[in-house]
């Protein structure tokens, strides 16, 4: 069970190396396998995030959600997914057409790209960076020009206001979710993803930063533009803001993209607060998933209770709270760090 | 120092957040909006000219369909209406079931006020639990006159039809389950401190706009204008029971919100006096089969609608039609502030000022 | 003011304005019937000296040769009413807008226009409200040819 | 607290979530819970229609509409064809409430939608049946109308008899003094037209024979004072 996915991995080098090929192409033949893999990861996630999606708002709306299409709905995205799919694909005649058709192309690489760094199990990374920290939240943060691309493109009022909304949130939210992540990083003392599930060994860090967690959980709310912080789509507001003038697979791509982030930035969070893929009994990829998927919960459980915020607050939120806050809190840490070690406990 | 051109964007007709066919164009300064124009008569169905061919009795669904959320008020108005003219008198039982008939409908339109501004500020499930409770009274309905929205249940002289048994359990329960249900839309809505940021302070409105531009209603009480007709000129039999005048102090979004809130708390104590008090008895007068009021009658009658100062303007001249009927729809003269509310403030806040003001665009457009 | 009388209102008015005011009574309102040109001064002294500060309603009635405008006032929270009644020529379909006096006629005044072709004089925005703006005619005039 | 409603909300969210979700009805399989007096579908019974119209002059929209025809026998309006417009129907109920013999009804059908204009129009026909069953009751009517003819002119025949045998024993049923009889039978003896009128209301109405009768005689004596001055 636990080493299902490396052995493989081994098995497949082993293979390669056996017909002959060098140790760096049979690297390079890993590495166009996992890239398949995470895509179909990616892809199952997102169906049963759609449903799972579905099946929380109505839970929580007295509802059942989805219900007719095989057992519990479960089908439903796959009917909604092959109905995106035959629909017509509208290009407005005013648009930049090589930057609307292109935007939610990049959206979906960009959000696949977040998978290369983390953790999905004991040793099952696809790249294990010193930096990775770094370029998950680098990558992450690409995204807002993908939406900017998508709202500048449509040429629509609506979309340009929700691009502009979405540039300013994620611009104002990337700050405070680095520095809250900064603190688990002084602790752990690496950037590097699995230094820091190891570091985790004892105690969760969500124990140790709890208002880093919280930071981060918010930041990242917003960054996600998942509700509260759904300003980009506002649907009451935008009618859907950036994806308004998107028809079938473009507009697909869109969701698509969303989610991934989700399941990534989630990820994230298991890995940076609750000791990632450590646990006991289960093997280490169960455990992510359980993770991960419990932290996506929360997610849903917000956005289908709270009102949107207002832009303005949105802003001032994140400068004069959020900012401040993780600020004190990567100053606290320090501190702590300090005295801990003069004291001599670390 | 950086320059923005303003520009138009225009909310609605087709929105998702526009109550129906409502037209906002909004000039924009970035987020910030400097005029708010509002387009009207999307649902416009010229029930005035309607009217003019229409016997007097045959106008009663018409009028419920003016205000569709809450269809015994516009019903009682017109009836109300006739009958004043005519004088005729309206059995007691009768008088007590039209009460109990119209405070429900206000209970049920002001909860679907709760839940569409819930949903216009972003907060989905919000509808749900208060159509969930709006569902019990549509039942009620249903019950009684066999329709759930556009009941038409108001005859001119009384009503259509007496109540069935069934009714009494159902409207004692729904009023015992009632605080319950309030406490739940304040855990969930009133309580939530993003939704407060939202309508706190937001399209504040001054007592005096507010007599000048005729706003009536929760949006005028909102200002801490005491004006309720219900107190004011009571009609009906409204002047027998006891309630209370929920009043804002500021004439914010927020203000409207708990005002109607509270209204439903008084609606239910109506009701719930009503109930007690229904005595037995007949529930239509004799109205002759062809009403004909003498020439040059003519009469304003207004009742307190779910929205507002709901009045009839009927002229008579002898014939079995009306010569004129002229309905004074709150929702229309409400939306006039629109404007004045929207100006200075976000864009978000336009749509939480139109939620807050609550306008049906049946009522407003006729 | 002192404790409002509406007796002492109507002899007041009838004195200052003399013939031109006619008042009418019946069960349920006091008519003031005035001339389209007295209309502005006539609103003014009742809002402003009888504290008539609610314009409730305002609508026109089609009279085949005249048109008759017809403004329901109250007063808040005091509750006394009062109903003033313009005549206009259908030929000559215009009187003043009272705008000014009460902006709740905004609306009203253009509604009025809108469906029964009256122009308010003064009115800065007299547009169509509820037809479309390429709507010929005005649907609420006696002639006006209708289906059903 | 800041943040307290926000935690009270996902509270009473998440109570909800673990609800039975028994609020929703899942239509097409289960239909919904409807009321008694639930206005559906308007639907017609034609047996039971008059033919009187209040319903068509109730409707304010003209949903309703008949086509009628004049029954040669008995100069009644007979109904051929009724048609209800349930496009433009607004459910109101008014022609519902009026109608004198409960030929209109809702029903609980509320699957009204059609594919075509035409499809929702109800119409209904005569049924061929009613036509049948009316001309059965009209020849059973005939038979018995002429039966009760013979017995009252036998009646008739009988009472004429009688005043012509024995005027003064009969006519004091309807008059008091014996002199009054005398001008009475006179006056019948000379006019056979008065004579079956007289009959005939004796065996039906005696009150307004009485009266007649004494008419007859007001009128017989005024004449012979006539005379007697001549």
């Amino acid at each position: 069970m636990e080493h299902w996915f490396t052995d493989i991995a081994q098995a497949l080098v082993n293979w390669l190396m056996g017909l002959g090929l060098s140790a760096g192409w049979a690297d390079f033949v890993l590495l166009i396998v996992q890239w398949l893999c995470i895509v179909m990861i990616v892809t199952i996630n997102v169906i049963i995030l759609i449903w799972l999606e579905r099946k929380v708002s109505g839970f929580i709306q007295l509802r059942l959600g989805p219900n007719r299409l095989g057992p519990y709905g479960a089908f439903q995205t796959i009917a909604d997914a092959i109905k995106l799919l035959t629909k017509e694909d509208i290009i407005p005649s005013r648009t930049d057409k090589w930057i609307f058709m292109t935007a939610p192309l990049f959206f979906i690489v960009v959000s696949v790209m977040l998978y290369a760094v983390i953790p999905m199990g004991d040793g099952m990374q696809v790249v294990d960076f010193n930096v990775g920290l770094l370029y998950f939240i680098s990558i992450g943060s690409l995204s807002t020009i993908c939406l900017l691309m998508a709202g500048w493109g449509s040429n629509n009022k609506w979309s340009m206001l929700g691009a502009m909304r979405a540039v300013a949130q994620m611009i104002s939210y990337e700050i405070p979710l680095a520095i809250s992540l900064l603190g688990v990083v002084m602790i752990a003392g690496s950037l590097r993803l699995s230094d820091i599930v190891v570091a985790q060994g004892n105690i969760w860090f969500v124990l140790l930063q709890p208002i880093a967690f919280i930071t981060y959980f918010i930041a990242a709310t917003a960054e996600l533009n998942r509700g509260p912080f759904d300003m980009p789509e506002a649907e009451q507001e935008l009618t859907a803001g950036a994806y308004t003038e998107y028809t079938g697979m473009r507009w697909a791509l869109f969701f698509l993209a969303e989610y991934t982030n989700l399941v990534a930035v989630s990820a994230l969070c298991a890995t940076m607060f609750f000791g990632g893929w450590q646990g006991p009994g289960l093997p280490s990829w169960l455990w992510i998933i359980i993770k991960t998927y419990l932290i996506m919960l929360v997610f849903m459980w917000m956005k289908w209770t709270f009102p949107r915020i207002r832009m303005d607050h949105l802003m001032s939120f994140s400068w004069k709270i959020l900012l401040p806050v993780s600020l004190a809190n990567l100053v606290l840490t320090g501190f702590g760090l300090e005295f801990f070690k003069w004291m001599g406990w670390w | 120092m950086l320059q923005t051109d303003q520009y138009i964007i225009n909310i609605g007709p087709q929105h998702p957040s526009t109550h129906g066919g409502l037209h906002v164009e909004a000039l924009m300064d970035g987020e910030n909006v400097v005029d708010a124009i509002v387009h009207l008569g999307y649902v416009h169905r010229s029930i005035e000219k309607i009217a003019e061919s229409r016997t007097y009795p045959q106008f009663v669904p018409y009028a419920s369909r003016l205000d569709y959320l809450a269809s015994h008020l516009p019903t009682l108005g017109y009836c109300q209406a006739v009958e004043k003219m005519m004088g005729i008198e309206v059995p007691e039982r009768a008088e007590y079931l039209r009460v109990i008939m119209a405070e429900f409908s206000r209970i049920s339109s002001h909860l679907i006020f709760i839940g569409s501004m819930a949903i216009d500020l972003g907060a989905t499930t919000g509808l749900i639990y208060c159509l969930r409770d709006r569902e019990r009274i549509m039942d009620m309905f249903e019950m009684t006159s066999g329709q759930r929205m556009i009941a038409s249940y108001m005859r001119i002289g009384g009503i259509a039809e007496d109540v069935p048994e069934t009714f009494y359990a159902a409207a004692r329960s729904f009023l015992d389950d009632l605080p319950q249900m309030i406490d739940e839309y304040n855990g969930l809505i009133t309580g939530n401190e993003i939704l407060q940021c939202r309508i706190k302070g937001v399209g504040t409105l001054s007592a005096e706009d507010a007599i000048a531009y005729g706003v009536t209603g929760p949006n005028l009480r909102a200002c801490g204008i005491d004006y309720d007709i219900r107190k004011a000129e009571p009609y009906g039999i409204y002047d027998r029971f006891e309630f209370d005048v929920p009043l804002g102090t500021k004439g914010d979004s927020w203000n409207r919100y708990i005002v109607r809130l509270e209204e439903i708390k008084e609606s239910a104590r109506i009701i719930e006096q009503a109930l007690d008090a229904l005595p037995q008895g007949d529930i239509r007068t004799k109205v002759p089969r062809v009403l004909k009021p003498e020439s040059g009658w003519e009469i304003y009658h207004r009742i307190e609608s779910s929205k507002g100062e709901l009045g009839y303007y009927i002229v008579a001249d002898g014939g079995n039609k009306p010569y004129r009927l002229h309905v004074r729809a709150p929702s229309f003269i409400n939306l006039m502030v629109l404007p004045i509310i929207s100006r200075g403030g976000k864009l978000q806040d336009i749509i939480a000022n139109i939620a807050t003001l609550d306008p049906v665009l049946g009522e407003s457009d006729r | 003011m002192d404790v409002f009388n509406l007796e002492a209102m109507l002899q007041e008015l009838q004195q200052e304005m003399g013939e031109k005011l006619e008042i009418d009574e019946d069960a349920f309102f006091t008519y003031l019937k005035i001339d389209a040109q007295d209309l502005p001064a006539l609103m003014e002294t009742l809002r402003q000296r009888y504290g008539f500060n609610h314009l409730a309603n305002l609508c026109a009635v089609d009279y085949e040769e005249e048109f008759e405008l017809v403004y329901h006032l109250y007063s808040i929270p005091d509750n006394y009413k009062v109903a003033v009644k313009v005549r206009v020529s259908r030929n000559k379909a215009e009187l003043p807008s009272i705008m000014d006096i009460y902006p709740t006629a905004d609306w009203q005044e253009r509604e009025a226009y809108d469906l029964m072709g009256i122009s308010f004089q003064g009115h800065p925005n007299l547009v169509r409200i509820l037809l479309p703006d390429d709507f010929a005619g005005h649907p609420l005039r006696k002639d006006f040819k209708k289906e059903g | 607290m800041y943040g307290k409603g926000l935690l009270k909300g996902l509270w009473i969210t998440f109570k909800h979530s673990f609800e039975k979700k028994d609020l929703v009805v899942r239509y097409p399989e289960q239909m919904p819970h409807l009321q008694e007096r639930f206005r559906g579908s308007l639907a017609f019974d034609f047996e039971k229609c008059i033919a009187c119209g209040i319903c068509i002059r109730n409707c304010p929209n003209n949903v309703l509409s008949m086509e009628t025809a004049k029954d040669e026998d008995s100069k009644k309006k007979k109904l051929m064809q009724y048609t209800i417009d349930l496009q433009y129907c607004m459910f109101c109920n008014l022609c519902v409430e009026d109608c004198p013999t409960n030929s209109l009804y809702f029903t609980h059908d509320f699957e009204l939608s059609q594919f075509h204009r035409d499809d929702i129009k109800r119409v209904y026909h005569r049924p061929p049946e009613l036509d049948q069953q009316e001309a059965a009751q009209k020849t059973s009517d005939q038979d018995t109308q002429t039966a009760a003819d013979d017995k009252k002119e036998k009646q008739l025949r009988a009472m004429i008899n009688a005043i012509n045998k024995n005027p003064q024993k009969v006519l004091a049923r309807v008059l008091d003094g014996e002199e009054q009889v005398e001008v009475l039978a006179a006056v019948l003896m000379a006019d056979e037209k008065k004579l079956a009128r007289m009959a005939e209301m004796m065996i039906t109405d005696k009150e307004k024979a009485k009266k007649v009768a004494l008419a007859f005689v007001k009128k017989e004596l005024k004449e012979r004072e006539k005379g007697g001055d001549q």
